[in-house]
């Protein structure tokens, strides 16, 4: 772990300023509801939200707390509880930029951070009105062939990833799995901040079945241990997707007041029977 | 359960799953149950020599290598074929999953590209799938190009559309004359009825063939094995359909 | 798996012509010798060696085998064996184009053929005279910044990746754990092939644990079952370098002779115990 | 333990040792026991602050990304410092891992440049070390540049030479002078054998101090817990230097 340890939740979102730029996974790969709310309750501003590639819940309540503004985002969506109201609204009022990507432009974007270079070649996008609109990404021609144009996106370098997981260890090791969008963004930002569903005894780079799983601590700021991180969403074999939460949400957010409130009311199942720093 | 009638899901199904015969590999994304389980149904008709990749599946998704896998595995030319619907389509196979009135401030703003503005030029067969057919989707000109249907020559672009299959009809594409063309309406429509609910012009041949029901066979394998698999994904589809759960 | 199936060491490397790229992993990371003594007995020649990103024994054994016209590497070292004989000695006599790199050239062009764009910019290498003879690569200013000049390397897109495993399953699916660059390597490749310490019995990609370092068969044309394929060099936690053996071969290797008589003498210990193809 | 007299390498692992204080992350490629020791024991001395990552043990290495790990993670300005040698290394702290006697079909052919075209740029600390301190090896102007010792102001490089380290001597390198500065001469040696043996000018203050003995502190450190450390990677230089096994 590059300096703080496991810490609480609070201490953990404590760390993003505002300005921050922040990037987070999709709603299938971790993402770290109860870190969110915290942050929205403290009143984080002006954040530059970058989705990878995609958001949902999270992008939405980040914006209704009037956390973002910028967002980067192949797309933001809550899947089959349909448009997301708060983005939509803050679409039509402008309340940010937005910069509208492709799935594989915020990969690739990642990849030229993690791999400390300027820019990123891609193919596609060109004629694409998302290029058009642009002005931070070019397009050149290809030097080793002729007539041949092809984008180059500048990199994207996160100033914090943030995202829940499994696993993590007090060495700040995390298990990620398949979810390799973790190890890129996490490579990409300056610091990774991450929410465990459990504390694993022991160091998971010590086995090495683990460790290709395994994000390591290097690139771990600090930790925080937040079962049901991820709750209303899904989270891997651990628990679905709480379809009556969204609803409920949903519901409630038809006025500016009513999302106010229930963000402040909001209350993770079981989160009192856990003491979240240790 | 053959003995059922054929619903209309069903017969989506077996024209997108006659899209996909000979082919390696099929991807599909999310939010695709209909094209998830013509891609499965045609991996079972094939004996399993489609693979078949469908994102939300754990038994049908091998990627290891995050997110970003599927854009590299059709950028090096092992994805045969890929489904995409659009908010809005136009005659040109362009399509817009952005918004509608204005950008950025667009009065209805749809979720977003996704993949789109990159699997459309890579991946050879793109099948465009949205059910609604009326004039609000199918569009004379889309109003933001996510992905456009086209590009000039000297584009790098393996890739693009094959054909747009609707709730009323089945169109291919003539890339090289940047038009639809009509190949077959589905039984209870009208050539009047899709020429009345879409709002770009398109080649039609005279007497347009009915879109064929699927056959006993097929329609044994998406009631059978398919409608197990398809509900590991998408089980309320499963269940309303098939009256299926996960297998 | 894309085609053809558990077959055997011969019918493996088989799939190799004369003139193919060919992409080998460091000492390290899985060799496929045994595949490696196959080939070479088979005669393959005009090879195009890839080493990802440097190579030991194999290579050196393959120039000895007068089975390469190019080769591509950042290092050959036999490491406290000393300098490799056939590979110092056909740099003296010129017996092929030797493209000499750096580790992280040839991991940046291997995963500009992994993502399908013609190029990778890369740090580095401005002022180096590995730059300067290397007419293949460009030099571009940085189309986002002024005054900054910065390298681009064209992919590499192998036709095979080869390479050893611990773990192979009838699905093709083949176990790498944390050696990712074989993952890179079978990516940019049209076709991996793949020799196994063992079968796994099952499918390698249902257990999220094994899965999070699996290379899916996607990747894998073909997969042949052979137990200490690595040997003479070590491999993973299974087997140590043996270092004798080695000495063995470079007594050997002091005269062309000796090197023909020594491949044809090879044979890894155990290999009869063992149906290659099941 | 410490009773007994300071080896020679146990002089150039405090050097080397005392150059890493303070940093945060130091990695040590292949074939390098005493930079390993020297890193591992500053590692010690930090109380674990310092992170060492070092090639080909499974302890003190924690990537999970393959081979490009390493140079990626320096990329990222994640790496402070890092040990490079050389079969030539001049004046200017150019080296040459490549070969003598023409090129590309070289006389003498050394392994290749490995990763120095790379981290020579990108890491702010580069140490170089190597034992052999003659004119064969400390040579005018290397045949082939590997890795060049400076850049002109435009080229992107907040890496470079920090500091060379051989049997004789200890040299600090000035970036904008792109020269050497004799720090050190270490006992039993002296300024006229290293200006003998070096085939490059290079500053020499008056009164060049002797290279200091490591105090019994880092003694005890290196001839204990990191003796056991570095024998899980070199065995035979464990054994040799400490009769240490791996720990």
């Amino acid at each position: 772990m590059a300096n703080k340890g496991l810490i609480s939740l609070d201490e953990l979102v404590g760390q993003i300023g505002d300005g921050a730029m922040l990037a987070v996974p999709p709603d299938y790969s971790g993402v770290a509801m109860a870190a969110t709310v915290s942050l929205i309750r403290r009143g984080v501003r002006r954040l530059h939200l970058v989705a990878v590639p995609t958001s949902g819940l999270q992008a939405e309540w980040l914006i209704g707390g009037g956390c973002v503004s910028t967002l980067e985002a192949a797309a933001i969506t809550l899947g089959e509880f349909g448009p997301a109201p708060c983005f939509a609204e803050g679409i039509r009022a402008g309340a940010f930029v937005m910069k509208d990507s492709t799935c594989p432009a915020v990969h690739a974007a990642l990849q030229a951070a993690e791999k400390g270079v300027p820019f990123m070649p891609l193919r596609g996008l060109i004629g694409s009105d998302i290029l058009k609109h642009r002005h931070d990404w070019q397009v050149i021609d290809n030097p080793f062939s002729a007539q041949d144009p092809i984008v180059l996106l500048p990199a994207i370098k996160p100033d914090f990833a943030l995202f829940h997981a499994l696993l993590g260890d007090r060495h700040g090791n995390v298990w990620i799995g398949r979810r390799r969008e973790l190890m890129t963004m996490a490579h990409a930002a300056a610091a990774s901040l991450v929410t465990v569903e459990r504390i694993y005894d022991g160091d998971l780079l010590a086995d090495e079945t683990m460790a290709a799983g395994c994000l390591p601590g290097l690139y771990v700021q600090s930790l925080a241990h937040v079962p049901r991180g991820a709750w209303p969403l899904g989270f891997a074999d651990e628990y679905a997707l709480d379809a009556d939460e969204v609803r409920r949400y949903l519901q409630r957010a038809r006025s500016p007041d009513g999302f106010r409130s229930y963000i402040a009311d909001w209350d993770r199942p079981g989160s009192h029977d856990v003491v979240a720093a240790e | 359960m053959t003995d059922l009638p054929v619903r209309p899901e069903e017969r989506l199904i077996a024209v997108l799953s006659g899209m996909l015969a000979g082919l390696r590999h099929v991807a599909v994304g999310n939010a695709s149950p209909i094209p998830g389980t013509a891609a499965l149904a045609e991996r079972e008709r094939s004996g399993g020599r489609l693979r078949v990749t469908v994102l939300g599946s754990r038994r049908f998704n091998s990627f290891t290598d995050g997110g970003r896998e599927l854009f590299d595995c059709a950028a090096q030319g092992r994805i045969d074929a890929f489904f995409l619907g659009g908010g809005e389509i136009d005659g040109e196979g362009n399509i817009n999953l952005v918004g509608l009135g204005g950008y950025p401030t667009s009065a209805v703003r749809f979720p977003g590209s996704f993949g789109s503005a990159y699997l459309y030029y890579v991946v050879p067969r793109v099948i465009l799938f949205r059910e609604e057919h009326t004039r609000r989707v199918m569009v004379p000109r889309v109003e933001f190009i996510s992905a456009p249907g086209t590009s000039e020559s000297r584009i790098y672009r393996p890739g693009g559309p094959h054909a747009l299959v609707t709730g009323l009809g089945v169109f291919d594409f003539d890339r090289s004359r940047r038009r639809f063309r009509l190949r077959s309406v589905h039984p209870g429509h009208t050539v009047e009825e899709i020429r009345d609910n879409t709002g770009f012009d398109f080649d039609c041949p005279d007497g347009v063939p009915t879109t064929a029901d699927p056959d006993a066979a097929l329609l044994a394998i998406v009631r059978g094995r398919v409608a197990g698999q398809i509900a590991e994904v998408y089980p309320q589809f499963a269940r309303r359909l098939f009256g299926a759960a996960a297998a």
